[in-house]
């Protein structure tokens, strides 16, 4: 089957997640939604009943009655497996920014802020890293603020942190306090990853293409995840699983 | 003077240089409030946004009323950056406490125990924690050679929040929404717009009584209907994306802002 | 296995050996269940009653059940001292961990937020910090020469309690006993007896959202019709004092006391 | 009006209370509980609408919803004026015992235990000591186990404390660690106090005797207080407000 590039990123960060109790995603991150659902209905299927899936800007799809400390709360009891973070900057050491870019006492640039970042990323053991703008802009060698550190020293109490970083060109692990390179999504090239990539990162000799979702994978994504999907993020569904004759990706 | 009261009246306790605590976009945002405080002018406030902001902060920034801000984020979601917020930080307007969302609630309950601090992980290693010497780290008691970080309790001068129903003894239907409740414990004043008041004690049903909040903790009430216009009020009404689209259209320039005010907040009747 | 079970399933969790946290009288008290694990014998508890306990603990104590309780106080309130919590302690039999109330409250909710202390304010001075070498005392870091007790977190294997009413997904409406919450929150495993299970989804009505604990944090329900008797279970039934006047008075004595467990928990069904 | 000993000691107690915004009352406490209703009823006429009055036993008369730590996160914000706590033991210093007699390691009796004392006594700015026992045994030279502290060190952080103790002979107040004998009840002597006393107090040359509840008082007391605790102490509102005249005091 055809598929467009956000199946593609949905499929491969739903293997990232795994057999887990517990994923969570943030407000507006309509592709990680869609692989926490996938993920979900893929247990459903192997009768797992697992993972439960919180969907943080829908009153459908949390079960939080304890206010906005309830989320935090949870992830420190260890009842959180998977989150999604991004960033306005990504450095090679996996520290994000969510802050600004520039001098901290004059920045050109402000971000939001780093939301619940510089908690979530010491605490969830697996943190998949997302940003579909992968540039030499985005991924720097150093980032200018750091919301949340990669890695921490040994004697800092630390039971998470990122695992993986998906771009809408590639997919890297994280381990070590360093990224590598996994596999380049089709159409792309290990030549132009490295080209757009600020930070140097271990690749192999050989490094495979992104292995395209499954026709089982994209029933399941178009027949029972998109219509979970459709309340919370009606444009993006519109988008990928309805109109999808506009973009389709061979 | 009685428990209920104009909306001017209810928010006369919030003078220039105070700390105010206000909630999240999900929670119930007091808007009706905070028009009331830009038509009055209301300045240097330090505003704590628990734990982060949209229209309402953006608002407070671009009329001059925010001498400090305490946040984790400040944006408009969908509609993109917050404008008046992310120019006034570029131009040094408004001096900026960045935190981490459980860090200010973490902050809050330790005001509502009446402890100077709260412990948290993460952090170590931040930038977050590097620009905040207010916070500190010891090595736990109970570690080995484990940093910890403590913030220091956050203590408002008032507590500010918009709900959908209070009764006549100033008892407040908030929901699941308790992140208010532990505003209000930690808030030395806590004032409340509400849709409607109620000829009744919210105490007595149990039904109701698991979701409120004590009236002994509320120094003021005003009605303000549709009070947190054009945000949303969970289980009562959803946002104005139509208006929102408009805020975020015309506030992306200082004239547009101003213009914006002008229309939407000064023009307007007290609720 | 369904979530629903029958109550010696249940209970099948609470192996000897464990630390069992279990709410004071006025929340919901898991009577039935309690009777259950006389039954079956479990022994060596590390028993948390949050923060004080009644009848509870006193039959748990007597049956043998306890090795370490933790708590700030057991006593049958009107009808006098616990007899066989009181016989226990002066006999040595089991290991008290004495605290005090809002000492017990914080060191779950530092297991709740998954920190591994909480401060807390009083103390200084007493012998019931005297005699816990599990308690510091820092320099307050926020402080001048300002000694603050740090409490280190409580992370109970398992939080038993009763309530009125869950659903089909496991929600549980505690209503205002919120500490069940903080219960649930600390602990690995939460166990709940109710009044009765409804097929409905509780977090979809506002009104009851606002006192449900999620299903997501309970990992056993059993149905106990009148599970909290003779104790009370709070907006649903009271106690039944004449019951609780015979306990204490076959509880006064070792014999008495058993006479007690046979007819009313030995030969009771399982309910 | 002739009147019961349980009206003198309400009456001296809301005396005490004063003109306060809170005034919670432990559960057992119904000599307590009619004082600080006494003192609501004076405050309504005088136009005041306070104290607050919380009756922790009550479902009626408390407004706590957010659980068993409510009540002493209450008090570690500052917004309980006046408490009430009563011993096993209570020494000259105003330490009081609420746990054992005896060696810790081999106690010869146990109380309870301590309750929330070891907190509250430290943070609620007016703790009325409460003992209607009064004898060596209960008032001793030194407590065997020091539930809470009557005092600390000036470094330690303490915004309450005891400022009075009410027994069945007499009145003392609380001030830089000593009580003082203010009164002694009708019918009962200095020298009496003097022999049933295990500690020292300081005391005026002449004591006065506790002055008698006026006749506004007890009407407050029999015709708006009597009725409100009806609920929560049936017992004790029966015999000391409906069936009086089986024990009345001249």
């Amino acid at each position: 089957m055809t598929f467009l590039p956000e199946e593609l990123l949905a499929d491969q960060i739903a293997n990232f997640i795994g057999d887990v109790r517990h994923v969570a995603v943030g407000n507006a991150s309509p592709i990680p939604a869609t692989a926490a659902l996938l993920a979900r209905e893929r247990g459903k299927l192997q009768g797992l009943g697992r993972p439960y899936v919180s969907l943080l800007g829908s009153a459908k799809n949390t079960f939080w009655t304890d206010g906005g400390r309830e989320l935090f709360d949870c992830a420190g009891q260890g009842r959180i497996d998977v989150f999604f973070l991004s960033g306005g900057q990504i450095d090679g050491e996996g520290n994000i920014n969510l802050v600004e870019i520039g001098d901290h006492a004059h920045p050109k640039v402000r971000f939001p802020g780093s939301y619940g970042s510089a908690y979530l990323y010491y605490v969830v053991p697996k943190v998949i890293l997302f940003r579909t703008e992968h540039s030499r802009r985005t991924l720097v060698p150093r980032v200018d603020f750091i919301s949340a550190a990669g890695r921490s020293e040994p004697n800092v109490h630390r039971t998470g942190g990122p695992v993986a970083l998906i771009t809408n060109r590639c997919l890297f692990t994280f381990a070590d306090g360093r990224f590598t390179l996994v596999s380049v999504h089709p159409g792309h090239t290990v030549e132009e990853v490295i080209e757009h990539t600020g930070f140097d990162f271990e690749r192999p000799s050989v490094v495979p293409e992104t292995p395209a979702p499954t026709d089982e994978t994209l029933k399941l994504m178009r027949d029972k995840v998109a219509p979970q999907l459709a309340t919370l993020y009606p444009q993006f569904t519109a988008k990928v699983f309805e109109h999808r004759e506009s973009a389709l990706l061979g | 003077m009685s428990l209920v009261q104009s909306l001017d009246e209810a928010l006369s306790a919030i003078t220039d240089g105070i700390m105010l605590v206000v909630p999240r976009e999900v929670c119930g945002v007091p808007m009706a409030a905070t028009r009331a405080l830009i038509r009055r002018g209301v300045k240097d406030l330090h505003l704590v946004a628990l734990p982060t902001s949209s229209m309402q902060a953006d608002m407070l920034i671009g009329a001059g009323c925010v001498k400090t801000l305490e946040t984790s984020a400040v944006s408009l979601g969908e509609l993109g950056a917050a404008p008046r917020f992310t120019s006034a930080v570029l131009k040094g307007q408004v001096a900026m406490k960045d935190a981490t969302c459980p860090a200010l609630h973490a902050a809050l309950q330790a005001a509502e125990k009446g402890v100077p601090f709260m412990p948290l992980r993460g952090l170590i290693g931040s930038d977050v924690l590097k620009y905040r010497d207010d916070w500190k780290v010891i090595d736990s008691p109970f570690g080995n050679s484990d940093p910890i970080v403590l913030l220091p309790a956050i203590n408002p001068d008032v507590a500010l929040f918009h709900a959908p129903l209070a009764d006549e003894y100033g008892n407040v239907w908030i929901g699941r929404q308790r992140e208010l409740v532990t505003m209000a414990h930690a808030s030395k004043r806590t004032i409340v717009t509400v849709e409607k008041i109620e000829k009744r004690n919210l105490l007595d049903d149990p039904l109701y009584a698991a979701g409120t909040l004590p009236g002994f903790y509320v120094d003021a009430i005003a009605v303000a209907e549709n009070g947190a216009w054009p945000l949303p009020l969970p289980d009562t009404y959803k946002a104005d994306g139509e208006h929102l689209a408009l805020y975020a259209k015309m506030a992306a320039s200082e004239e547009g802002f101003r213009e914006y005010v002008g229309k939407y907040v000064l023009a307007m009747q007290v609720a």
